[in-house]
């Protein structure tokens, strides 16, 4: 089956940036109602750039996976930057398999690409990006400049 | 009218196709419950055989399928009412929906109910001794005993608009009966005895400018009339699938988005639940937090089959054929001076029923010999007894139509109605 | 068990022909919600095609037909579980049930809400702060949230039972936790995650002792073993239609006469009431005191026609059949060590599912490979998040049976779990 | 239609023994909770016979001529007759039309049989004669020796 991709099955066992982290301005938790997959979000913002995001996922290989591509693909980056690849991840996510995502946007997240098939799980990759927009609601960022926000 | 063609839609009912008593059923009790098309049955039907499984929780795919199938429901539903889907509730009947909002409003005086909501909020919904609760004397129990309950519960006072020798609400103490106390103003779009269509706006107009709680019970205005909930600016609307040719079992409840999502939960347990532990419990979002426990599927996807049905026919359409109707049930029962009609005269203020007594005779026995002509309508006080006292009958006979319903149907009805004065003995002149 | 024959069992069910992801559909979450047989289907169809009318109020044929089948329904579901049909009560779903009388009990504190109840009793059912409500670990949040609302309502304290590694309700303190301020003994017959069979008799008779009122979540016994209100002794029993071969959208209520008779009502509107005033309001006696608004005819006919089916098959061979079902899934799983059984090993104890963990795959990862393999189980944490909890995991997968699962289901389940090992990279030795 | 018998309408015109009187030792008040219908009965008994039974009925023709036939069955008999002629009444009323009831024993009773065919209307019928029995109750008399009670 394509959903477990071996680029999934390697982040979700060695998650990137793993562990929460100091400093933060900002933190969100999450959860899943439907599985209880939980994972919680630090972003630490200096200006416009993401310093640091950092993380406590418990969950599934989808969630976990997410959560490490999350931060590979954020730190280092401009905020605006970062909601783009959000947006980009969302876009993939919810187009039930008809958008295979842009590897120059967002990465490994292309390797979620066949979660799109599969609604029950796309909450599931979905859940830590959910949690870091959140973050960076409460660290002050103002994110409404981007639109698709649930 | 001339597009309209009721023989077509009575094709896609098969129960009309019944005889009852060796005659051929006339059913003119729709507004007590509606007859259902084959679509909907259908679609109950292919709901179980093709992909019924438990929604929102499963990892696999025939759960995917169930939820597709549900969550689509919705979807049909707060499109017909010019809703969104996260603001609509189902519940098991209309009755559910409005405790649902009765009890919220309760429940938000527990301790820590309201934590997190919005001051402004918090204040409209709690309810104490002082406060009141406006209701009319036209409600069915439905829309009438779960706010006396609620004052019982809470120590608030219920008030009510009373109605008009003509079956209409008399507004003319608006000012008085929702004034600063007033929390909640709960009323029903359509009577379902009388008919009347009720003005909306005045009602709401008050409501807001003392911050009270609009419900609108609309289960016998959703079946008859195009029905916007952005346009009547309630905050609660409640109806039943059942009167809209949709399945038994399901109803709905839309809320206001700021309101529902500040309402606390009346039925608790597994699906609307964000995290548990054994001391205490936090709750998901609207609507998955009003709808505890494995939910009505199979019914939702009926309704929303019957809510396609309806739209097909188109609502305008529908309520140009139900006037056709009234109006035929109106002049036939004019020519009838030992029957009195209950309600306005003017078929622009009524949708849907026509009520009537027979003085000398109970209307038990006027519904006996219609039956006895294969004729269904309903007699009793028909849920709404403050009315029938109102009116000073003690019941009622009360023919009602639905979007399959004929003007031969209504003159089988009156001919069958010359019975009446022939056994009984009552004067026809 | 050769008189079972699960193949012909299997031909009543339309779903169980068809196929998922080009393999044929293994559905084992029947623990969530059942497959229904075509005579259930049939039921609801043959119901609205012939006889659909409102109940209990119509003058009409098609009304005292409509209101034949769903009082027929109701005795066939007496019958089937050892009651008389007055004492039966249908609700939406097993949740709506158990809500029913927790509100009923907060209800009971109500200005007048026990007038004319025997002292005694009213005295059972006056809930308020010092009184306690006793719930176990292993609970469906269905029999724990209601619980919690209702002690926040009333200011009475929620103490429970504990779960033992093996799954087990631990009792040792049971004199300790049900004592003299109990009002509330509510706990599973047969927990939902780990198939437990619960020992009720010593917590009856524990409750007995103090006067307490006893509430069985019987949601997942009644669709797998004998059971009878009488022999169990519980004060009130819930369960849910579609756990057991019924439509979605019906639960049942069994309550004791006489607790019954004197609990307030929990929903209301019409076809509840006995009279109706603005200012007050007088009830019907149960059932009707408890099924406000109209109620869910079809399916409960469809309910009464899942009875017939289950006592042809009988409930002794149900039993029996689902034996050999869990014994073969606990002998598969044993076989591979990679897998940790939650529960009772001893299959005498337990019914219906079997929950485990593959530890260091999460199991929404487990469920997705049995999903590509066509084969249907639940993961996550099965609406009883305490429970996990206790048994120190964060979640399980679920495969869960009903009369027309077969060993050769519990097989392919078991050959397509080695999969993931595979998939995941799990040590399997 | 064989249910108005023009026996009962007669009784449902001019229903005999209507109106409360005194004296009275127990009253009961009934109401059909379906239609609406209401009924008041009286009882003065004296030592084992019924003396007098007086009644207010608010209801269909069925209800009012119930009620009517019920005075003149019972008035004057002895308790356990009255009791009697309730059984057969019930009897009847609930045989779904197999019972075509005793004249002997029922009197103007036997118009009503044709209830028994129309279940909603049998509520109708047996309403004053449950008012009846209840009234007896609460007259203190003992009734519990007659089986069939609800
Ligand atoms: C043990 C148990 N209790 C209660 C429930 C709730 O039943 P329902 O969802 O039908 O209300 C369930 C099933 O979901 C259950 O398994
Ligand atoms: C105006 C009105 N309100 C409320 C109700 C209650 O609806 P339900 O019985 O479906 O709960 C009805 C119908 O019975 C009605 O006609």
């Amino acid at each position: 089956m394509d959903l477990y991709q071996q680029l999934i099955l390697d982040h979700s066992k060695r998650p990137q940036h793993a562990g929460l982290r100091e400093p933060f301005e900002g933190e969100a938790h999450h959860v899943n109602t439907t599985c209880g997959d939980e994972v919680t979000v630090r972003v630490h913002v200096d200006g416009d750039e993401v310093k640091d995001v950092s993380y406590d996922a418990q969950g599934c290989s989808i969630s976990v996976a997410s959560a490490s591509i999350l931060a590979e693909e954020v730190i280092g980056f401009s905020v605006e930057e970062s909601l783009s690849t959000y947006e980009a991840m969302r876009a993939m996510l919810t187009s039930k398999g008809q958008d295979p995502g842009d590897e120059e946007v967002i990465g490994d997240g292309v390797a979620l690409a066949g979660v799109a098939k599969y609604p029950a799980r796309v909450k599931c990759a979905l859940l830590p990006w959910a949690a870091y927009t959140d973050a960076l609601v409460r660290a002050g960022v103002d994110i409404s400049t981007v639109g698709g926000q649930r | 009218m001339s597009s309209y063609d009721v023989q077509q839609v009575r094709a896609d009912f098969p129960v009309l196709q019944r005889e009852v008593r060796d005659k051929p059923l006339v059913y003119l009790d729709s507004g007590a419950t509606s007859q259902k098309p084959a679509s909907v049955i259908d679609a109950e039907r292919t709901y179980y055989e093709q992909h019924n499984a438990a929604v929102h929780r499963g990892a696999h795919q025939l759960s995917e399928e169930a939820t597709d199938a549900f969550e689509a429901a919705r979807e049909k539903v707060a499109t017909f009412v010019g809703a969104r889907p996260e603001d609509i509730v189902f519940t098991k009947n209309a009755t559910e929906s409005i405790n649902l909002v009765a009890y919220g409003l309760s429940n938000a005086s527990a301790p820590g109910a309201l934590d997190g909501v919005p001051s402004e909020v918090a204040e409209r919904l709690r309810i104490g001794a002082g406060d009141e609760i406006v209701v009319t004397e036209m409600e069915h129990h439905a829309n009438l005993v779960p706010w006396q309950e609620l004052c019982r519960r809470t120590g608030a006072t219920l008030r009510w608009f009373p109605v008009t020798d003509g079956g209409e609400l008399d507004l003319s103490d608006l000012d008085t009966l929702v004034n600063e106390r007033t929390k909640v103003v709960a009323f029903s779009h359509v009577s379902n005895v009388v008919g009347t269509i009720n003005p909306v706006a005045p009602l709401v107009a008050a409501a807001r400018r003392v911050g009270a709680i609009t419900v609108l019970d609309a289960c016998q205005s959703v079946p008859h009339l195009p029905v916007s909930v952005t346009e009547l600016g309630v905050d609660f609307m409640a109806f039943s699938g059942h009167k809209m040719l949709g399945p038994t079992g399901v109803g709905v409840l839309w809320g206001r988005a700021e309101l529902l999502a500040a309402l606390p939960p009346f039925i608790t347990g597994g699906s609307m639940i964000e995290q548990v532990f054994m001391d205490h419990t936090t709750y998901a979002a609207p609507p998955q937090r009003f709808e505890a426990g494995s939910p009505n599927v199979a019914q939702a996807v009926g309704l929303g089959a019957a809510v396609d049905y309806l739209s097909k026919l188109g609502m305008d359409a529908v309520r140009e054929h139900d006037k056709v109707l009234v109006q035929a049930a109106l002049d036939g029962l004019a020519k009838r001076p030992w029957v009195r009609v209950l309600g306005p005269t003017d078929v622009e203020k009524r949708c849907g029923a026509v009520a009537f007594v027979v003085d000398g005779v109970h209307p038990h026995d006027v519904g006996q010999i219609l039956d006895d002509s294969g004729i269904a309508v309903r007699t009793g006080h028909h849920c709404a007894w403050p009315l029938h006292r109102a009116l000073k009958v003690p019941a009622s006979t009360r023919a009602s139509f639905a979007a399959y319903s004929t003007v031969e149907e209504v003159e089988a009805f009156l001919t069958a109605l010359d019975r009446v004065p022939e056994v009984f003995g009552v004067e026809v002149a």
